[in-house]
């Protein structure tokens, strides 16, 4: 049992990124914002997503000779952070994802054809499950039909499936992973089932998939081990936006322990509230320190075991502590917490999303002691 | 009205016909997520729904059966009220909606109401016609009574009345509010300036406006009374007396046996529940319930589940409870409410991916029932006095520590 | 999975022994007295023992037939809880275990051989442990040889060993478990290993044996349920003895709590220390309720399933309520928490000793998970 | 004294050569438990072995190695030490004892101390002849300095000294004492009104009585003070500088770096110890690491192990710190303390019926080290400001939350 990779980086193109994200968001959204959005059909601004394309960070992680800017997925994270930090919901987080996978696992012609419009803003996401078990092995299949194959079967909980432009499906040949790149236009409007989620700031569909038609070229043959990173990549930026998110929640307890009154005096000078705000401090102070150090880490090949570990805490840590916090807010919030006015209901509701994204806590941990005890 | 002896055969032969009953006319799936408890009737469709199923369980006899019979009920002694009640609770029927009527109001009347009072209300709190509900919570004043606001002035054979009411459940359907306004404005009489009126809420002055909760639904109003002018003989009791009458309705609570009308007022969740649900999930492509650590999870909750009903129990036993007196009743809302939101909360983590849908989504496990639980719970973890003030208040008069 | 057995009884003997139980160990214990005993070798005062036999209390749970009173195992739950609220260390529960077991599983000459004299006072004990791990199967073999078997090995950390006169030890015959009536004067003094205990009000010892003679007559053939039976009703003793020791670590944090000021004001008022302490309250009262519902329907015989289910859950919560209780008894007596002369340095350490006793907490819930969901 | 750049290889060298030293000379087991801090000093057996070890290291030129070269020292860069320390913790060789004289009083005479108070003190110090103690605490005072009642008068070249100190850890072996006392009683100067001296311990006037541990074992003094004359000479600063002098010694606990003369104070405790023990026990008949919720458990706290170090790595970047400036170093000892009492407690339960045993046992796993360290971790959630007062100091300077 080795354990001392404690390397925490923060190169000048996050420390440049992190500078904008934190302008960009604080002038592009607030918990005021997101409220409003939750009533628009795909949950998000489409003005917001162009200035994300002129900033140029639909193509962050993406190598310059496809239009990127090569500074790897890690310069993502603040941006993520500050995303979740002023509510934002955004397909950001999909986005990186499936373009990181095609930048990963596609082969040349697959990252010529499909690299560029994502970095123009075409807008990917990842579909993962069959069920819903996020500890399960892969298991839509496609079936082999003369010179293509034919998919049929369903994913669950797509996120934003239905802004996206293109969708990289799991699934399997012969119980071997692949990774098929699907264009939207190949479905059918009514093939894609909007799920009514606890979060109402997020967006995740059904998708189901009948006989469609997978040329060779839209496979990406996968191994467990791209599988297994993709996931882990997926709950870095999950865990990432948490922090952002406990960030705020914080931020919006103390606002209201140091202005309200209870018995005469202001509520967060009560050791019963002070002591677990003061938890939820730490427990962010925690998660984030994890975040950036897997951030710092990880690979743009197949991940270390230091980068696995990485990883998986920072998205164990950053789910407990998120939905300690949410629950919380509500509760320090009194009779106010128990409205929908009060911006503590955005919280509770996304540290429910967000706990259970790419699995939850316990699943991570049990994936930790597999890699580290076994 | 006494409990007289009747035979254990007449009673089981009783409990045996209202199971039966309950069986054949327990309403079915109306298509909707019924409400757990009466605060969250949020539209007319569950309100009309749960105002059919009472009004069948009254007009069929099983429901205020220990009301006098002149005034909608059978006179009968309560313990079949409490046979039918425990029999609602385990066929998990519907709850009766009308509850501060049937749970306050009604019993109070009964008590302490005039002839003419009873002839007018009680009937229709056991049929669902008259909705009640409760005016005593205001903006800004949490829970603390003494600091009620709201003003009631007597002017000849009227109280003008003007304030407003804050966690009004169904404000805006009810036809009487039992009302605490403050009747005197002298400093020193925070709780005796305090009367209590049968109030009527459709009259000119009297407004509300619904609060959306955390749950995205309604049930609770705020409530503004505006030059409302309630007849003198809506007080209860006399001018100056609300504060006692109050505290006279917290004992109805306990059920058919102290003069509630009967009916189950809450549907309540249970740990058997929560592994019903982790019986249709996996962890890791395995039944959540072969999950080591959900089993974990689950066996505390079930000991503490258990803890909380044995100690109902043990209460009653004086000798048992001789180190630390009141500690039970006293701490029993802390514990069941805190534990209420571990369990709900837990059986989201149960769900794996679907714990993230909501009331609405098609794929819901249970229409999405545990993930507005656990949001509605906080209603009782802050409602009533906090948790954090239940704590103080068990530190402070169980175990003898000093005030904050 | 059927739970709903909440049965709660407390019967005039219970009363009767309850009140007399309260007296006596106030009379004759408290944690001055407790210290004292600390450097004896015994660690217990034989006067006190002595009027533990006057008062009936040795045969409590005999049969009158073999001079008990016969008021069941549930009769003597009041008497330990007070001894553990006045920190009473005598080898009771030991002695009500042996006795029960033979009481339980003894043929009838075996019962008018060995009860009487525990009735009188002979002290018994129950030597299970192989090994640390309370989870484990019995392993010390009993080989045949000629007309009696030979016993040959260890025992680990027997409660009361060297004050016992008669030692029930758990071996096997071909796998099958046995316990075997051993008198201490079978045994040289120099094969009893004292063990140096966290708590240093409690006596241990492990036991070598060399090659003893076993003659039929002091074997007591068992089931796998007596063996499951006796460990719970350890289990239930145990527990009900942490009821009260938490109850009397409470009153001295809530003693502490209301003399003690800091920066001007009495400790107590901090919620930091009032509500983790109203936390204890909470726990030891449920510990207590699942105790007296274990000893509301424990059977004489071979115990049902909710016996079973209520001697896990008592000892499981118990346990786990010492445990805080003890660690925040020393924490809330600041700088003098920290010393010897604190009694919450003797509560800590009988927690860490309670905790392990027939299995800690995990140990019960996983046998609990198996009953309810397996 | 600067830190001159030193070749890459030049250090690894060094580094090479004592890692080489330690492992030929690192002590045997003395056959009894070696502390984990110097508060934990309870015997001239335990004392003489460290005193031993300590003068070994140091005359080894392993030890004040930073410190000017006419006084003991070396006169090297501080990174020479900073290696140094670094191999002693990976090598887990006992501390150094003489922690006060080390980290606190011998920086503060490098600092602001004459040419003859280095002469003086700073070699025995090193060689541990001269052994140190602090007399910050005073009985029923917490660990408010502000409080101090023990008063310094001042009587012509001398000060007389009244009063009595807590906590003193070594006060029974101890030559010198860094005291803060009181030279000024106006009420209106808390923090101005206390001087700082480096008082001898061995004079008339001043006693000792030893103090037992939860632990059973001794390390603690109370210092007692009665018209104590010590030469006003060992005044350090001017009179009523003592707070500030109090609060310049908090930057020296940064290690060599900052002027400590090195050497390890702690033998830190680590998950990964945890798990060796885990490794040798067993839960229900199979390895305590085959046990899921051992394994959960244990993962739990390597995830909080790691973010503590990380922490420490991530406040050297202001930008990864801008939300809640100054969090990470003022949460670190509520953080660190509470992990650590976790973390002991746990490795109790990881010992099965082993953890019933203590220290003297034979058969004790790791001769009883994890319950001492449970038992002795509590020094530190108490000591220094008790996890609650942390809690508040967070609270309050970090998140801005008012006082009580």
């Amino acid at each position: 049992m080795e354990f001392n990779n404690l390397k925490i980086d923060f190169t000048e193109e996050q420390s440049m990124v992190n500078a904008s994200a934190k302008e960009f968001c604080a002038d592009n959204s607030d918990t005021k914002r997101a409220r409003q959005l939750i009533d628009s059909e795909l949950g998000f601004d489409t003005d917001t997503w162009d200035e994300i394309i002129q900033l140029g960070w639909t193509g962050i992680n993406i190598d310059d000779q496809y239009g990127g800017m090569s500074f790897g997925i890690s310069a993502a994270i603040p941006i993520v952070e500050h995303m979740g930090n002023t509510m934002m919901s955004i397909p950001y987080p999909s986005h990186l994802l499936a373009s990181e996978l095609i930048g990963r696992l596609g082969d040349q012609s697959q990252k010529s054809q499909w690299l560029p419009p994502l970095c123009d803003g075409k807008r990917g996401t990842v579909a993962f499950l069959d069920n819903e078990d996020w500890g399960s092995e892969p298991q839509l299949k496609l079936i082999k039909k003369n010179d293509h194959y034919l998919m049929t079967g369903e994913k669950l909980l797509v996120s934003d499936a239905l802004s996206a432009d293109i969708i990289i499906v799991l699934a399997t040949i012969d119980t071997h992973p692949v990774f098929v790149i699907v264009e939207s236009h190949m479905l059918k409007p009514q093939d894609l089932h909007p799920r009514t989620l606890i979060d109402e700031t997020k967006r995740a569909a059904d998708i189901s998939l009948q006989n469609i038609i997978i040329e060779e070229t839209q496979i990406m043959h996968a191994s467990h081990e791209i599988v297994r990173d993709i996931k882990l990549l997926g709950s870095l930026l999950m865990a990432a936006e948490s922090v952002g998110v406990i960030s705020i929640t914080l931020k919006t307890i103390v606002d209201y322990l140091t202005t309200r009154k209870q018995f005469g005096k202001l509520i967060g000078s009560y050791q019963s509230l002070k002591h677990p705000t003061v938890e939820i401090l730490l427990e962010m102070d925690s998660a984030k320190s994890l975040v950036y150090h897997a951030a710092s880490i990880i690979e743009s090949g197949t991940l270390s075991i230091d980068s696995q570990i990485a990883c998986h805490m920072s998205k164990a840590k950053a789910s407990d502590a998120l939905s300690f916090a949410g629950d919380r807010a509500v509760q320090f919030h009194g009779g106010m917490g128990f409205t929908y006015d009060c911006d503590a209901m955005l919280f509770i509701r996304r540290a429910q999303w967000a706990n259970q994204q790419f699995g939850d806590p316990q699943y991570h941990r049990n994936q930790l002691a597999k890699l580290i005890f076994d | 009205m006494h409990n007289n002896k009747h035979s254990k055969t007449e009673l089981s032969l009783f409990r045996k016909k209202v199971s039966e009953w309950l069986r054949i006319n327990k309403p079915k799936d109306p298509g909707f997520l019924l409400p757990q408890t009466f605060m969250e009737i949020g539209s007319e469709q569950v309100l009309n729904f749960l105002r059919e199923w009472q009004f069948k369980l009254w007009s069929s006899g099983f429901l205020g059966m220990s009301w006098p019979s002149e005034f909608g009920g059978q006179g009968l002694p309560p313990i079949f009220q409490k046979i039918a009640d425990e029999e609602m609770k385990k066929q998990k029927v519907p709850i009766c909606f009308n509850v501060i009527g049937l749970g306050w109001a009604g019993p109070l009347i009964i008590d302490i109401g005039t002839e003419e009072e009873k002839r007018k209300y009680l009937k229709g709190i056991l049929s669902g016609d008259d909705i009640w509900c409760q005016g005593f919570s205001e903006p800004n004043h949490g829970s603390d009574l003494g600091s009620i606001q709201t003003k009631a002035e007597r002017s000849q054979d009227s109280y003008i009345v003007n304030g407003s009411k804050i966690w009004t459940t169904m404000g805006n359907f009810a036809k009487y509010m039992i009302l605490l306004a403050r009747t005197n404005n002298d400093s020193d009489r925070r709780y005796d300036g305090l009367s209590f009126f049968l109030a009527p809420m459709k009259i000119p002055g009297v407004s509300t406006s619904p609060i959306r909760k955390i749950t995205g639904d309604y049930g609770f109003t705020e409530t503004f009374f505006t030059d409302a002018k309630i007849p003198a003989s809506t007080l209860m009791g006399e001018e100056g007396h609300g504060w006692s009458l109050a505290m006279k309705l917290l004992q109805y609570e306990r059920g058919a046996e102290a003069g509630a009308a009967g009916g189950i007022s809450i549907i309540p969740t249970t740990v058997e529940d929560v592994v019903e649900v982790a019986k249709t999930t996996k962890k890791d492509g395995i039944s959540s319930l072969k999950d080591p650590i959900t089993r974990d999870e689950l066996i505390k909750l079930l000991i503490d589940q258990k803890a909380i009903y044995l100690g109902e129990r043990r209460a009653t036993f004086n000798e048992l409870c001789m180190d630390f007196p009141n500690s039970l009743p006293l701490s029993s809302k802390l514990r069941m409410t805190e534990f209420s939101r571990r369990l709900r909360q837990y059986a989201l983590t149960v769900q794996g991916a679907a714990a993230a849908v909501y009331v609405g989504d098609k794929k819901a496990i249970q229409s999405g029932f545990w993930q507005r639980a656990y949001l509605n719970n906080f209603s009782t973890t802050i409602g009533g006095g906090t948790s954090q003030i239940q704590a103080n208040i068990v530190g402070e008069h169980v175990l003898g520590l000093p005030k904050d």
